[in-house]
């Protein structure tokens, strides 16, 4: 299992604020992560804007992405203004 | 060394119970200056609501003090920023700098706040009548924190 | 029109019992900023003296407050300024300033503060172990008029 | 008889706050007040950086005085930094 968190109006989109997901596989990169999410959620994560946090440590690039079991995803998209 | 008091608070706070405190503790110290920032009300907003990510937010609201000591001559910075669900009126954000000198003071209030939603990771949506709205960035957040160059 | 409190007081104040009501006569408004001077201490001073000239003083700071008003968008602006004798870690100004947004309220106090000598006809002198000193201008107080661009 | 209050330094240089002077004319202009205030006092305000108000309105040009009995004139040096 990998825990996925959901910030800001991706939430919404996951309809949950964070969720667990089993892996297919050992380890799992980026294009697993879209596969699992599904394509609603894959298509808002895809953004530029939207960054990846592994075990509370932001990647330079998200599409560099190996999780293993028991790690935490965050999908953070840009933070409000005002 | 700068005395530094960071905090996320989930309930309603009273700034100037904060402010008092961090005053006492640095007497005769020259000036302080603080901002206390609101939930805005009048435009429609029933309520407010700010999420954050613990492994994140935290972390990048010490990282911004660091900066601010680092640029600013101070005797004491304090942030604290409400998260959770708050009405207008409330009090939202606090920062407070204690300097000699009050340039020093004024500056790192002034360059905390244009850093601090960038640094801090802190989404917001809004309840209006017709339901939540999230909060996008707006350009003036960026121009302001490139006033400092960086 | 924004509320404006001026005043020059002869005994000494608590910035907190000022800037309490200020803000409560405000609410949900944005943000507030303050800036409080205090007396320095640990420089040898024991004392510090502000004399004035009614006639231009109390004018002088009318006439800052108005420039401010008129250059930020202000709610309500608060300038306090104590004349006499004070002591080391005594409140000897207190500016503050509401807003409905971040950057007026702290472009504003740190506009006033940065005038607030020059527009007030304030005379200082301070006492040390070898007795009594006028504090003369500093070329850094030019400087930081200059900044605004008058 | 005319009222001169006297600011910062000035006052130590005075040795009060505030004088009353008798009038010589029925008014007096910036000379006459040099004569008045004794050469101590007057070489301390004749320098550009002390203003003069008559009866608490700055003038422009402090050599341009015209005062009468029952008016105030205020010797101001340059205000305080820090």
């Amino acid at each position: 299992m990998i825990r996925v968190v959901f910030l800001g109006k991706l939430a919404d989109i996951a309809g949950t604020d964070a969720d667990g997901f089993a892996l297919p596989d050992d380890e799992i990169n980026w294009d697993g992560l879209l596969a699992l999410l599904g394509p609603q959620l894959a298509e808002a994560v895809r953004a530029e804007t939207v960054k990846l946090a592994l075990n509370g440590t932001l990647l330079p690039d998200k599409a560099a992405l190996i999780a293993r079991a028991g790690d935490e995803i965050a999908l953070l998209p840009p933070v409000s203004g005002g | 060394m700068a005395m530094r008091d960071v905090r996320l608070l989930t309930e309603p706070f009273n700034p100037g119970t904060l402010i008092g405190p961090f005053t006492q503790a640095n007497p005769g110290l020259g000036g302080v200056c603080t901002f206390v920032g609101e939930v805005r009300s009048g435009e429609g907003v029933e309520a407010l609501e700010l999420s954050h990510y613990e492994p994140l937010t935290l972390p990048g609201m010490h990282a911004l003090a660091d900066r601010a000591i680092a640029r600013f001559d101070l005797m004491g910075l304090l942030m604290v920023h409400r998260v959770g669900m708050m009405r207008p009126g409330e009090p939202i954000v606090c920062v407070s700098a204690a300097s000699r000198h009050r340039r020093d003071a004024i500056g790192a209030v002034d360059f905390t706040m244009d850093h601090l939603k960038s640094a801090a990771w802190f989404w917001k949506r809004e309840k209006r009548a017709d339901g939540w709205h999230w909060i996008e960035p707006r350009p003036q957040d960026h121009a302001d924190r490139e006033r400092w160059g960086n």
